[in-house]
């Protein structure tokens, strides 16, 4: 006895309900967070939400979803020729989807619109400026002198290097030391080998080696200006344009993001990460289902036919999500973007 | 062995009872501690006492009349096992798929009580939490901060001001405050209220003598109030696993006539306030 | 003891007697992976006894340090070591946060659905197997990642530290407990895979129930074991979802820089304070809108099968068989509104509060309803008092006395004085040892003859009834006292607050009794796997019961059933005057009398 | 199993035009972005946004997942399941989403600095200069968070 439904259709609709059930848990914790968070990012120029974007992917998904229906109906109707363009068509919107969806999240990374890395205000923007430009001098420094990159051999380095008019006596002192020894212990010896890697390295790099000089003269005074409370927000990304636009060390300061400060910004990053993030492991998914019924090519037939209305029964759902992630996440929250909180 | 195990299952009730009704005697019933007889020290721990005492009794008749009635099916039921299937009228299995009134009579009476008990126990209830219905006296403002942290209480109580009457007490420190660790001093003349919060995990600030309870929870102010009804020392403890520290972040909860407390924080007061760096000494106080 | 008891005659309802059956058949299947239903019930069910000795282990720490504060530990310390076998702190909370996980994650809910949901659905509905064989079998095999997670972050760290609840801030900061580190990650891993076995198993029993039933089996003479298992499933289908999600987001906290529960501007361990923007309190409402649920999913299964072994050894229907289903319903119903009260004393709103009161309130009538029925259910009734129908009187007992102590907690106000006190840990031994464990142990003894086709040992079986019920009782039941006394859980050392010095004697009165109980859990086991070779051989219905299960061979063979069952009656017609033969039993396939 | 033969059948055909149903949903689709650019009450455009989402699911849920044609059995799974649904964020809402007790933390300090909700609890709203890392005060500054 039973309901009038083959067993997998039964089953893929009751593994439908326990999904509501965990995009729920996601959503609504989405919704009331909001809620609960006075001055929730809403500027889509600080979120980095692109409406077009999820537009754009709002109509593959239903295209694709489309394309599902038309498979099914031509299973049914033993058309396999046309059930098998049909899923060719829905797989490929699926990898349009996560394309636009990559090409989002590559947004987020570039402006590092990160949870845990966003500053929430002023004074953690700043820092992080301060933070992200002494990161970029080190890089830098280690690229010119290579070898180990730890604080401490970082620190040395620094000293060796603000050090760079010496550097070529130092050089030879170091070299004459090396000569000088023997019989010593190869502890020592390995030490010296470092070290006249290391000035040897700031000699062939002296023009280098020099602006980066400039740059931690700037950087130092930077911090020390910041930690004295000397600086506003508007002043230290002057400061940073004004290093950034210094063709010296241009390249190298490109990197560090100007002070950004989002509100909420690290839960606002987690939600939309952790909501589209799932969303796009079950587009994974319905790809792989749907890849293993292409995989078939030429020898589809009526035993699959089950199978393509139960994989679609899925992606519709996948499509279900999407339909109200869009408003959530895209449009309700832009309304008053340019305005400060809601 | 039927017999056996019929009174097996009649006897452990039987235990149950005995071992709550000596409990009291034997001092395994509410703690003793400022009292010496149990009973709540503060009156809104009396309401709950009383209740706690009238769902006792509910439960008690449920308990004791759910038993007899397990052990008089089991005993008869011993008795019917002897006899055949299809034996004389009297030993015979009662064939029955149930009775609808039976059913009716034993859902509505339940109903009914845990209805009553449910609609009795909520002013007690909003009495302790919603803010609306809290007592006149700490409507006035909180006497102290309580922060949490692991794994010890850190309060915060505004400075006196030149006539040795208490300042009000600001959400955020300022220079006036005085500070103690795990020894929290009120009075013991009225109703009093705190500001509950922590700095890291949730905790919980348990008075036990005084059955108040309270989660502290980050980034949460929580306002909690009490009186207690004696001037001593009680037990204050941490009812919410916060780490390995958790058992051991007990605190001296003093209640004490007006006078005396007025004393204590002049004393505080002189003890901060007197080591000649104005501004920071509350801070020093209580750094790690 | 007439009729009800085991004879190895198997005369008199010889039907499938014509093949002599492999009697270890599931057995030697076990290591493998099979498909077939019953032998991934036996997996599962050999599985959790196991680790019920390891869960049950750990809380014989737990009781150590309770006994006896700061002494070494016999045997277990050395095994963990720490300072010459003493239990430190953290290990204390390792202790009960590992007890709860292995006992709730890894014995209970698996022994439920996954033991006996697994063996008896098909069986009981008349089905050659589940709907989806191949997604069971992967719902055992994925306990064992799990199993895996849970015993490595015994090894990585100091071990989980926050309770089997995992509140956060201290479950989401490495630096709020600095031993657990790897630990709780692994941990919340675990938590993930159980949660995808259960998930699988879940859909699978739903479909099955829904769309496998054999012919005549109309939803209402479904046994009541059947229906417990359904409702569990549809509890376990929306409630754990929700588990997984916070799982996933408590992960990600931990490892990722995400933040959903930890606010901003903690100060940790003197660590950079917390730059987060979440709410604590999201967690716990996320946690107990399915660990609530979860509760009844751990004892739903028991409360069914405890039904069907009443009315067959009482040799009498079940006393209002539909109230059962319906109050069933309403506890599952009624079970998904009420999680706040756990959270009373959190801060959550008062108004919330009063809500959840009410709600929580209102779940105890269904199980007042349940318990009147099973009493009866026996009332009349020719009880046969073997280990089964013991087991079965004892979870009645035992859950009223749970169940009332639940009615204290859900008064808000006595909560406030009892909540996170031993008070609440009776309760829930009460329900879940004491309910759902001797219903289990009466589920063992009243199925295993179907499993194996021999019967265990009756005096074994009754002492170890005997031994567990004297030392269950004496270990929890003064747990109460203990609450009311205002002894803190979670306490690595309660003796150190002035008002609780005293009771140090009656906690060692009750570790002895868990030992005692502990060593009588060996009899179980022993039994068990020494009836399996050398239990009495028996007929494939030894009790004389009516359900589906026994007009199979004992064991089932693949398929189950030589010819597709016809269900003529529902599963309770014991002692029927009707019955043509003059029985005290009419199998659920037998045809009725032709009309004369 | 065998006597499960209720299974056929399924495959009969529905005449439904999904062309139609694909047009309409993406006039849906549009619909909601043109409430993005238009200025209305945000409440209201969030009522109206989040209907027609209820719209579009509708459609997917009846014509392509063939709802309209299933039976009874759709309302026993699917009303349960939206009930709870809709009732997890209901019953979050108190607790998280509106805040009974007071919040102090960093987030709310900024947001009553710039005006974003009333400063009601009477928190200094500049941030406090030099070090105050001693301060034992979890939202005690925001200069401190620095350090
Ligand atoms: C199988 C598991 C199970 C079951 C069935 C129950 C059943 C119930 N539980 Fe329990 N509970 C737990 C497992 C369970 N619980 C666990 C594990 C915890 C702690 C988790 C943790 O914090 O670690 C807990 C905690 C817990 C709390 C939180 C306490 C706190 O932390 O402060 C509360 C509060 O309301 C509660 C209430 C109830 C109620 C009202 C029932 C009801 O369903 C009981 C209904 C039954 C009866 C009432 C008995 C029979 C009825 C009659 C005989 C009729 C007449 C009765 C009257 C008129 C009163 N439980
Ligand atoms: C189904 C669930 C279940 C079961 C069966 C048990 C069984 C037992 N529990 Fe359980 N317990 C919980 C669920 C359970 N518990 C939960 C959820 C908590 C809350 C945790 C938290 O706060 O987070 C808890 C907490 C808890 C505490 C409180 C700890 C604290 O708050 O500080 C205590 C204290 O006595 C305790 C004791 C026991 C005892 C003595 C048993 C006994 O019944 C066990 C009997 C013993 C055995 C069955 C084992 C036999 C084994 C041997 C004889 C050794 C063989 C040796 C090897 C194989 C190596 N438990
Ligand atoms: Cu603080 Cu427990
Ligand atoms: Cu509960």
């Amino acid at each position: 006895m039973g309901l009038p439904i083959p067993n997998s259709k039964l089953g893929m609709w009751l593994f439908l309900g326990t999904e509501i059930m965990f995009f729920t848990a996601f959503i609504g914790t989405y919704i009331v967070l909001y809620f609960g968070s006075p001055g929730w990012p809403t500027d889509t120029h600080v979120t980095h939400i692109s409406i077009i974007a999820g537009g754009v992917n709002t109509f593959v998904l239903i295209f694709s979803s489309y394309m599902v229906v038309v498979a099914h109906e031509a299973m049914a109707l033993r058309n396999f020729d046309k059930a098998y363009k049909a899923l060719l068509v829905t797989f490929a919107c699926a990898f349009v989807f996560l394309g636009i969806k990559s090409y989002e999240y590559y947004g987020k990374f570039s402006h590092n619109i990160l949870p845990g890395q966003i500053a929430e205000n002023d004074e953690q923007a700043i820092d992080k400026v301060v933070q992200e430009s002494e990161a970029a001098s080190d890089e830098w420094l280690n690229d010119l002198v290579p070898g180990d990159g730890s604080p401490e051999r970082i620190h040395i380095k620094q000293l060796a290097a603000r050090n760079v008019a010496g550097a070529e006596s130092e050089l030879t002192q170091v070299t004459q030391q090396l000569k000088d020894m023997d019989g010593a212990s190869s502890e020592r010896q390995a030490e010296l080998q470092q070290r006249e890697a290391m000035w040897q390295a700031i000699v062939d790099n002296k023009a280098q080696i020099e602006n980066w000089v400039a740059l931690d003269a700037a950087v130092t005074k930077l911090r020390d200006d910041v930690s004295a409370n000397r600086l506003t927000m508007e002043q230290t990304d002057e400061r940073l344009t004004t290093l950034q636009a210094d063709e010296r060390f241009a390249s190298h300061m490109a990197a560090v993001h100007h002070p950004h400060p989002i509100l909420y910004g690290n839960l606002f990053a987690s939600m939309y990460f952790l909501m589209t993030g799932f969303h796009a492991v079950h587009v994974v998914v319905g790809m792989i289902l749907f890849a293993i019924v292409l995989s078939k090519g030429a020898r589809l037939s009526e035993e699959w036919t089950d199978w393509v209305e139960n994989s679609g029964l899925y992606w519709h759902f996948v499509d279900l999500v999407w339909i109200f992630l869009f408003p959530l996440i895209y449009i309700i929250p832009g309304f008053d973007r340019g305005t400060p909180g809601h | 062995m039927k017999r056996f195990w019929c009174t097996f299952f009649v006897f452990w009730p039987i235990m149950a009872v005995i071992l709550c009704w000596v409990a009291p005697a034997q001092n395994w019933w509410f703690p003793r501690g400022a009292s010496g007889t149990g009973a709540a020290m503060s009156p809104l721990g009396e309401r709950i006492d009383d209740l706690f005492y009238m769902i006792l009794i509910i439960t008690a008749v449920t308990f004791v009349g759910t038993q007899i009635g397990l052990g008089y099916v089991l005993f008869t039921g011993a008795r019917r096992s002897d006899a055949p299937h299809g034996a004389e009228d009297a030993e015979k299995t009662w064939f029955t798929h149930g009775s609808h009134n039976l059913e009716v009579m034993w859902s509505v009476v339940p109903a009914a009580v845990l209805l009553f008990i449910a609609l009795y126990q909520m002013e007690v209830w909003a009495e302790f939490r919603v803010k609306d219905s809290f007592p006149d006296e700490v409507r006035t403002g909180p006497i102290a901060e309580v922060t949490a942290r692991q794994f010890e209480w850190r309060i915060r109580y505004p400075g006196l001001d030149a006539n040795g009457n208490p300042l009000e007490l600001m959400p955020d420190p300022q220079p006036t405050d005085l500070y103690t660790v795990n020894e929290l001093h009120v009075t013991s003349a009225e109703p009093v209220m705190i500001w509950l919060r922590s700095e890291d995990v949730q905790h919980s600030f348990f008075l036990p003598e005084l059955r108040v309870k309270q989660d502290a929870v980050p980034g949460l102010v929580i306002p909690v109030w009490f009186e207690a009804t004696k001037s001593t020392d009680y037990s204050w403890l941490c009812a919410e696993l916060c780490g390995w520290g958790h058992y051991k972040m007990k605190g001296r909860f003093v209640a004490e006539p007006e006078e005396d407390l007025r004393e204590w924080m002049q004393e505080l007061q002189n003890e901060q306030m007197d080591d000649g760096v104005p501004d920071d000494v509350g801070d020093s106080q209580v750094a790690d | 003891m007439s009729i009800a008891t085991p004879t190895a005659e198997a005369s008199h309802d010889g039907e499938h007697h014509a093949h002599v059956e492999d009697k270890l058949a599931l057995l030697k299947k076990i290591h493998t992976f099979s498909t077939d239903h019953k032998v991934i019930g036996v997996q599962f069910l050999i599985t959790t006894m196991l680790m019920l000795l390891v869960g049950g282990a750990l809380a014989l720490g737990v009781r150590w340090q309770l006994a006896f504060p700061w002494e070494s530990m016999p045997f277990f310390g050395s095994l963990f070591a720490q300072q010459g076998g003493q239990i430190s702190p953290e290990f204390y909370t390792m202790l009960f946060t590992m007890h709860a996980t292995v006992m709730i994650f890894l014995v209970i809910i698996p022994i439920l659905a996954g033991a006996f949901g697994n063996f008896l659905i098909p069986l009981m509905i008349g089905a050659d197997d589940m709907a989806f064989p191949l997604l069971n079998a992967l719902s055992y095999w994925f306990m064992w990642p799990a199993i895996a997670c849970f015993g490595a972050s015994f090894f990585f760290g100091g071990g989980p530290a926050a309770g089997w609840t995992s509140y956060p801030v201290l479950s989401a900061v490495q630096e709020a407990a600095p031993g657990s580190g790897m630990a709780q990650t692994m941990w919340l891993l675990a938590v993930t895979f159980v949660g995808v076995s259960s998930m699988m198993g879940s859909v699978n029993y739903m479909t099955t129930i829904i769309n496998m039933r054999a012919p005549g089996m109309t939803l209402f003479r479904m046994p009541l074991t059947i229906w417990a298992m359904f409702i569990t499933a549809i509890l376990q289908a929306f409630a754990l979802p929700v588990l997984t999600a916070a799982g996933f987001m408590l992960l990600f906290e931990r490892t990722l820089g995400f933040t959903f529960f930890v606010p901003g501007g903690l100060v940790i361990n003197n660590a950079d304070p917390t730059t987060g923007g979440g709410q604590p309190l999201l967690w716990q409402h996320l946690f107990w809108f399915y660990s609530h649920p979860a509760v009844y999913i751990m004892i739903l299964p028991a409360m069914g099968m405890v039904s069907d072994m009443l009315a067959c050894m009482s040799r009498k229907p079940i006393f209002g068989y539909k109230p059962m289903v319906y109050s069933m319903a309403a506890i599952a119903g009624l079970g998904f509104i009420v999680w706040g009260h756990h959270m009373f004393i959190s801060g959550m709103n008062p108004a919330l509060g009063m809500t959840f009161m009410v709600s929580t309130m209102m779940i105890a009538l269904p199980s007042a309803v349940k318990v009147f029925n099973w009493i009866g259910t026996m009332w009349g009734g020719r009880l046969q008092f073997n280990t089964v129908l013991l087991n079965a009187v004892a979870f009645v007992s035992m859950f009223i006395v749970g169940g009332l102590s639940g009615i204290f907690m859900a008064a808000v106000p006595v909560d406030i004085y009892i909540h996170d006190t031993y008070f609440i840990v009776a309760h829930f031994h009460y329900v879940l040892f004491g309910a759902t464990l001797f219903g289990v142990f009466g589920a063992i003894h009243f199925w295993f003859p179907k499993m194996f086709g021999r019967t265990m040992s009756e005096t074994v079986g009754k002492w170890h009834f005997f031994l567990t019920f004297i030392g269950f009782n004496g270990t929890f039941f003064p747990m109460h006292l203990l609450g009311v006394a205002g002894m803190p859980r979670r306490y690595a050392d309660p003796y150190l607050h002035p008002y609780l010095e005293h009771l140090l004697p009656m906690n060692q009165f009750m570790t002895i009794c868990a030992i005692l109980m502990g060593f009588a859990q060996l009899l179980l086991l022993g039994n068990f796997l020494i009836s399996i070779f050398v239990g009495k051989e028996c007929s494939d219905n030894p009790w004389h019961a009516n359900g589906l299960e026994w007009s199979a061979p004992s064991p089932p063979p693949h398929g189950n059933f030589p010819s597709v069952p016809v269900v003529y009656r529902g599963p309770y017609e014991y002692s029927d005057p009707a019955q043509p033969e003059g029985l005290d039993y009419w199998p659920q396939t037998e045809p009725p009398p032709a009309p004369a | 199993m065998a006597y499960q033969e209720t299974a056929e059948g399924h495959h009969e055909h529905h005449h439904v035009n999904y062309w139609l149903i694909f047009i309409a949903l993406c006039i849906c689709t549009a619909i909601s972005v043109v409430f993005d650019v238009v200025q209305l009450d945000r409440r209201l455009i969030a009522v109206l946004v989040l209907a027609v989402a209820v719209a579009k699911a509708q459609f997917v849920m009846r014509y392509f997942m063939h709802l309209k044609f299933e039976g009874a059995w759709k309302y026993v799974l699917l009303l349960p399941t939206a009930i709870l649904a809709c009732g997890l964020p209901l019953a979050l809402a108190p607790d998280i989403g509106l805040h009974y007790y007071r919040t102090d933390v960093p987030q709310y300090r900024t947001a009553m600095r710039e005006g974003i909700i009333p400063n009601e609890g009477g928190a200094p709203l500049e941030p406090e200069a030099g070090h105050a890392d001693d301060h034992n005060h979890a939202g005690g500054d925001e200069g401190s968070h620095q350090e």
